[in-house]
């Protein structure tokens, strides 16, 4: 009667579905830390608060206050869009000549109050929060689908529609991507590189902030999981290449998969650190991303 | 030319060194003999900065190979070039803006003193003799360059001029038998690039080879014995700054052919 | 620069404070210490426990106190955090110099603290679940527990699985003290019961996604899964079940005692089977039972103080916690080792159920203080 | 050149000679104890950041080495504290030197980011390595240390002992930093290719200072397993190593004094905060431990933003205690 445990197709499917659920999280996680990077040459630390942010003031809007989900998505992502400029106005922007030393710890600071604050607010409890469109799955293949999960894939693919379109048709978006290539050579042909700076922590935080909204349904938000995001989401920037978005996604979701398999066949007790892991090896090994080239990054200067 | 000992000081041969498709030095041989001040000149991203880069350990050559007195440098590290008697500046002036003066140029003693880590713990006051000999030496060397009443001062207080005098006074504290000067006098007024004209001229009278990369001509034609011009990567002219000055390709190479 | 002066004196300023000397203790105050999981991972278990401990010591107070003299709990949030208990009880008993210390919420917080009251001659009342706590108990003087043991829960379990002919079950459990305690006593009674424990997955406390650990115990072939926890993390497990169409029969542990744990799982929660006090379904409890009075006593006032709040059975372990101390304290004064023997004599209705201390249980209850409860409506029920 | 640093130690231990005396109770010199084992990490913390420039967020990892080590090694194989504290000096070296070939080849955010990596790798696997390191249940039963016969087992012992360490410790960095290897570190920090071409060995020299910091580290994790005889991973999370940053940078990253100044302040901030709520409450304004994150944020950005040196040059300034050398008040551009 007692079937061989064996690993069967749906089961290895359910793990993929697993995997590229959380690894969409680090993608988004992940071009949030791009985007200030591109514009300022500064890796985000307090980045992964923003997710937390989003997410609890989403179960706020919608468990506590009952309001309906696209109004609490909408007034969620302003909300924290606008710490994200808060952050950049009150911590960023004051700086003159900073050192790395110093913008390292600024944004650490920045995320012990984000954390500190969601503490107080909040407390330590894990939140609860109902799935946008039931919870109740779907057959895929023999593998279950949670509504949430399209959900989840969807955000992604229409955020990242939305940034090309922005990066490659807008005026605002093109300005941005000049100051990237070139702050000095940007500001010279009369574009104004600190309002581009404030803007990419406002589409920073908004990402981060969606991210977080999406899901928290599925993993329940607390104070203090913001670390462990932003650590996963900036090993998925690195893996894609520092500054190379659509590698990101890429570099994410395969990250996503990594983790989830190495749950199902070494343990889920290390499966954090399996991501880690692999965030430190392509440091040490090839530290410009498997998509990026080796030659750009050395132009950068840290 | 090159089986004479004092012209094949330093010898680079076939150097080669691309960043990504981009070549910056291609296939350069060149020679600099000892005990004179040799000039590098050429327009800008000419590769003369890179040259200096390869032959003092900060980047590795893509193929080629550099000597000095006859020993390979090349895929050496800095620190191992620096202890094999070769000193140099940077073109976009590097002191330790935090350490004094005195510090900056005790730390050029770092290769002629010995102490490590346990014993700097432990036994500070076995050190006092070996210490005080650094300072003691590290002193000349500030006095030479004219900055021994700025000793205590940190250096990233100091001006420009002061700050080109220091990173030379630290470099000699090294005792090194060759010297790469990286646009020593850019940034600097008349009267201090005469200056620096006096120290180079008597650094060399100290029998310390020279090898210099300079935009003032004016400088370079007064002290340099030899002058190698440089464009995109490649050599275009050698010779005394005499034979230089009057070389057509030269002309064409700074006036853009 | 002047920010910088006025920030520079602000710190100075407040590090001066620092060195003044603390309050001093009245004489005719009796000092008890508790340290409860107020906030964290167990906020679910100390909550319910302080809210427990302040409104009896307001009945204390309120009627006269312990022999005439005022009950003043020094009440310490360890946050479910084991370093944070220890922190919280070497200051109770240094600073605040407790006669007695009831808590810690959970196993892992009161293993930590074990040696900590054990050399410093205080007893101590857990309010936490694990056997090992108090056993074995020449090495457990001074300590004490409340709730039903975790070993007497397995056993419950068991039988019920007995009766439905289920030999072969999965067990998932948390790699907390109470989780790993409870894993132990699942292994070690396995035997006992001829049951074939064929998948033995473990997660953190922290875990949000149980799927690998749920998809392994699939393809092992368990018949019904035993999912001990005291976390919040434990209503995941039923969640991911539901996602995975896993459909066996899930048993929790007494950890599973507050409704909260219950509405966390939401609709997945139907069906848990899991072994706790009477306090849970009062309202099914004879009238004669000899519990009956303490329990709906209990239950009346805490959900009239509080009531935004049900009750729980972690509110019930530290009731019955306080009052065995308040009795012994009746007798003993602050006399710490006075007040061991006492609490070491005690027979006590309690709403866990009727103890019995003595010197060689420090529990005081056996399985029949457990009762087998279901979720049915989103409510706790009796299993029929 | 020193003399100003022996003085301060002097002075240091005149402190702690009185402090038990002035302290009357146990409670706070435990307080002080765990503030000595702050000192003690972020001395060397000191000397790997303000020194030579290389930030560090994996320190929380050589505290818990130690720690475990210690804890492991007495309750499991039943080795003798001591013993167990050297192993657990030479695992946290081994384990810098390893760590630190590949991840101190980085600079700044990588670098910061590389570590941090580092800290919580080790973190999940404390927690997770359930059958070695007893995963979130933790150790107990851990025995306290002996000094020639003598148990450390009053706060009052604890407290001299590990004060004496971090005189020590003091004694070392101060020797070091005004020393040629000190120079090599300072100079890296300044500019690594200058360094290098003056013959510093950029590469080894980092990693010697690494190495070292994290035995200050290690030995500062395994005093606080045999003082607190109890070890769980909570404490060594990589929010500890960001705690650690924020003391040493509070304090002032480029002075020694001022990781010293900073570890004391923040580690007795708690208290203090504790003090204000039992005030506060007294206004009926509730107070909860669960803001004192916020306040170690809101005091960390402040320092970042209106007194980059940090606390001790601030405090130097104001009160011109210490006079002003140049060394040490213009440093840092």
């Amino acid at each position: 009667m007692m079937e061989p445990s064996s690993v069967s197709f749906s089961d290895i499917l359910q793990y993929i579905i697993m995997g590229v659920q959380s690894g969409c999280i680090y993608a988004l996680v992940a071009m949030g830390f791009n985007m200030i990077y591109n514009a300022t040459g500064i890796i985000n630390f307090a980045q992964g608060e923003f997710v937390v942010l989003g997410g609890l003031l989403m179960v706020s809007l919608t468990m506590t206050l009952n309001l309906p989900i696209p109004l609490s998505f909408a007034a969620t992502t302003l909300a924290v869009t606008a710490a994200g400029v808060a952050m950049e106005r009150f911590t960023i922007n004051p700086v003159k000549n900073p050192t790395v030393l110093r913008l390292i710890i600024i944004t650490i600071a920045v995320s012990i109050i984000v954390k500190g604050a969601a503490m107080g607010i909040w407390g330590k409890n894990s939140y609860f929060m109902r799935h946008f469109s039931g919870s109740e799955p779907l057959d895929f293949l023999g593998a279950s689908l949670l509504p949430q999960t399209l959900w989840i894939v969807g955000t992604l693919v229409l955020i990242v529609a939305a940034y090309i379109y922005f990066f490659n048709h807008t005026m605002t978006g093109k300005c941005m991507r000049a100051c990237a290539i070139n702050r000095d050579a940007a500001r010279l042909s009369g574009i104004n590189d600190r309002r581009m700076v404030m803007l990419s922590f406002a589409l920073s935080a908004g990402i981060g902030a969606i991210a977080g909204i999406i899901i928290t349904p599925i993993i329940q938000m607390d104070y203090a999981r913001g670390a462990l995001l932003g650590i996963k989401g900036f090993g998925a920037a690195v893996l894609g290449g520092l500054g190379n978005s659509m590698g990101a996604i890429i570099a994410g979701i395969l990250l996503g998969v990594l983790e989830a398999a190495s749950a199902g066949l070494i343990s889920s007790h290390y499966m954090d650190a399996i991501a880690l892991f692999i965030l430190l090896l392509v440091l040490f090994v090839r530290p410009s991303g498997i998509f990026g080239s080796s030659a750009a990054m050395r132009l950068k200067e840290f | 030319m090159t089986d004479n000992p004092t012209r094949s000081f330093i010898v680079l041969d076939r150097l080669r060194k691309e960043f990504g498709g981009v070549v910056a030095v291609n296939d350069l041989s060149l020679n600099f003999a000892k005990g004179q001040i040799s000039a590098l000149i050429g327009p800008n991203g000419a590769g003369k900065t890179t040259v200096f880069n390869l032959i003092t350990g900060f980047l590795p050559p893509t193929s080629g190979s550099i000597t000095l007195n006859g020993v390979n440098l090349s895929g050496k590290k800095p620190h191992r070039i620096a202890s094999m008697g070769v000193g140099r500046t940077f073109q976009n002036v590097q002191v330790f803006p935090a350490m004094t003066v005195l510090e900056n140029v005790m730390v050029g003693r770092h290769l002629r003193s010995r102490c490590g880590m346990a014993v700097s713990c432990l036994l500070p006051q076995a050190l006092r003799p070996e210490e005080k000999r650094i300072r003691e030496a590290s002193m000349v060397w500030l006095e030479a360059v004219g900055l021994k009443d700025q000793a205590d001062r940190t250096a990233g207080s100091l001006p420009l001029g002061s700050q080109r005098m220091l990173e030379i006074a630290r470099a000699m504290a090294l005792e090194p038998s060759v010297l790469f000067l990286d646009e020593p006098a850019s940034g600097l007024n008349a009267r201090e690039t005469a200056g620096m004209g006096d120290l180079i001229v008597k650094i060399k009278a100290m029998g310390i080879t020279i090898i210099l990369v300079e935009h003032d001509m004016e400088l370079v034609m007064d002290i340099s014995d030899n002058v190698a011009v440089v464009n995109f990567g490649s050599l275009i002219a050698e010779g005394t700054p005499k034979d230089i000055q009057a070389n057509p390709d030269v002309i064409n190479a700074y006036l853009g052919a | 620069m002047k920010i910088r002066h006025v920030l520079t004196a602000m710190v100075a300023a407040s590090a001066l404070c620092l060195t003044s000397a603390a309050a001093v203790m009245a004489a005719e105050e009796l000092h008890v210490g508790c340290i409860l999981s107020i906030t964290g991972k167990a906020s679910w278990l100390g909550e319910p426990e302080r809210n427990t401990v302040e409104m009896i010591a307001k009945q204390v107070n309120a009627a006269g106190g312990i022999n005439g003299k005022k009950l003043v709990l020094h009440i310490e949030d360890d946050q479910g955090d084991n370093t944070q208990a220890v922190n919280a009880a070497n200051k109770l008993i240094k600073k605040d110099k407790v006669c007695a210390i009831i808590g810690p919420s959970t196993s892992g917080t009161s293993m930590a603290i074990v040696p900590v009251v054990q050399a410093a001659k205080i007893p101590m009342i857990s309010c936490a679940g694990a056997a090992v706590i108090v056993e074995p108990v020449a090495e457990r003087k001074w300590v004490f527990k409340s709730p039903q043991k975790d070993s007497d829960c397995v056993k419950r379990i068991y039988d019920h699985l007995k009766t439905k002919k289920i030999t072969q079950i999965g067990i998932i459990t948390s790699t907390s003290g109470f989780g790993a305690a409870g894993r132990d006593q699942l292994k070690k009674i396995a035997a006992e019961y001829k049951m074939d424990i064929v998948a033995d997955e473990t997660y953190d406390p922290a875990a949000t996604d149980m799927t690998a650990q749920l998809l392994k115990i699939k393809a092992a072939g368990a018949k019904a899964l035993v999912n001990w926890s005291i976390e919040p993390a434990q209503s995941i497990v039923p969640q991911n079940m539901k996602q995975l169409k896993l459909a066996m029969p899930l048993y929790q542990s007494h950890g599973f005692g507050n409704l909260k744990y219950a509405a966390a799982a939401g609709d997945a929660a139907e069906g848990i089977i899991f072994p706790a006090g009477r306090l849970l379904a009062v309202d099914t409890v004879a009238a004669n039972h000899p519990q009956k009075k303490v329990l709906a006593g209990y239950r009346d006032s805490y959900e009239k103080a509080f009531p935004k709040d049900k009750v729980s059975t972690f509110g019930g372990h530290a009731y019955d916690a306080l009052w065995i101390l308040v009795n012994a304290m009746k007798k003993a004064g602050n006399d710490p080792a006075k007040i061991r023997d006492e609490i070491e004599k005690t027979k006590f209705v309690g709403t866990a159920g009727v103890f019995k201390f003595s010197a060689a249980d420090h529990c005081g209850l056996d399985k029949t203080a457990f009762e087998l409860l279901t979720v049915k409506n989103g409510k706790f029920v009796v299993l029929k | 050149m020193n003399m100003k640093d022996y003085i301060g130690i002097g002075v240091l231990a005149l402190i702690v000679a009185v402090m038990p005396f002035a302290v009357g109770n146990d409670y706070y010199l435990g307080v002080l104890v765990f503030t000595a084992l702050n000192c003690l990490t972020c001395i060397g913390l000191c000397l790997l950041l303000g020194y030579a420039g290389q930030i560090s967020l994996g320190h929380s990892a050589f505290v818990a080495i130690g720690a475990y080590a210690s804890a492991l090694l007495t309750t499991k194989l039943g080795w003798n504290p001591w013993a167990a504290m050297g192993a657990g000096i030479v695992i946290s070296l081994v384990t810098a030197v390893l760590v630190g070939i590949p991840t101190l080849k980085l600079k700044g955010h990588y670098l910061a980011m590389a570590t941090l990596g580092f800290a919580s790798i080790v973190h999940v696997v404390l927690v997770a390595a359930v059958d070695i390191t007893g995963g979130p249940s933790g150790v107990s039963g851990i025995p306290r240390l002996e000094l020639f016969g003598l148990a450390l087992d009053t706060d009052t012992r604890i407290f001299y002992f590990c004060w004496a360490l971090v005189l020590v410790a003091l004694y070392f960095a101060v020797n070091l930093i005004h020393s040629r290897v000190g120079r090599g570190l300072q100079a890296i920090h300044g500019s690594e290719d200058a360094a290098s071409s003056l013959g510093v060995n950029i590469t080894v020299d980092k990693i010697r200072i690494f190495a070292l910091s994290a035995v200050f580290a290690s030995v500062s994790g395994s005093l606080y397993s045999h003082y607190v005889l109890y070890i769980d991973p909570g404490p060594f999370d990589v929010m500890h190593s960001v705690l650690l940053i924020t003391m040493v940078a509070v304090g002032g990253i480029h002075s020694i004094w001022g990781a010293v100044t900073g570890a004391v302040l923040l580690s007795l901030l708690p208290e203090g905060l504790s003090f204000l709520s039992e005030g506060l409450a007294q206004f009926n304004i509730q107070y909860k431990t669960d803001y004192d994150t916020l306040i170690y944020g809101a005091i960390l950005l402040s320092i970042m933003l209106f007194l980059p040196e940090g606390l001790f040059d601030g405090i130097r300034r104001s009160f011109s205690f210490f006079s002003k050398t140049n060394t040490e008040t213009e440093r840092g551009q």
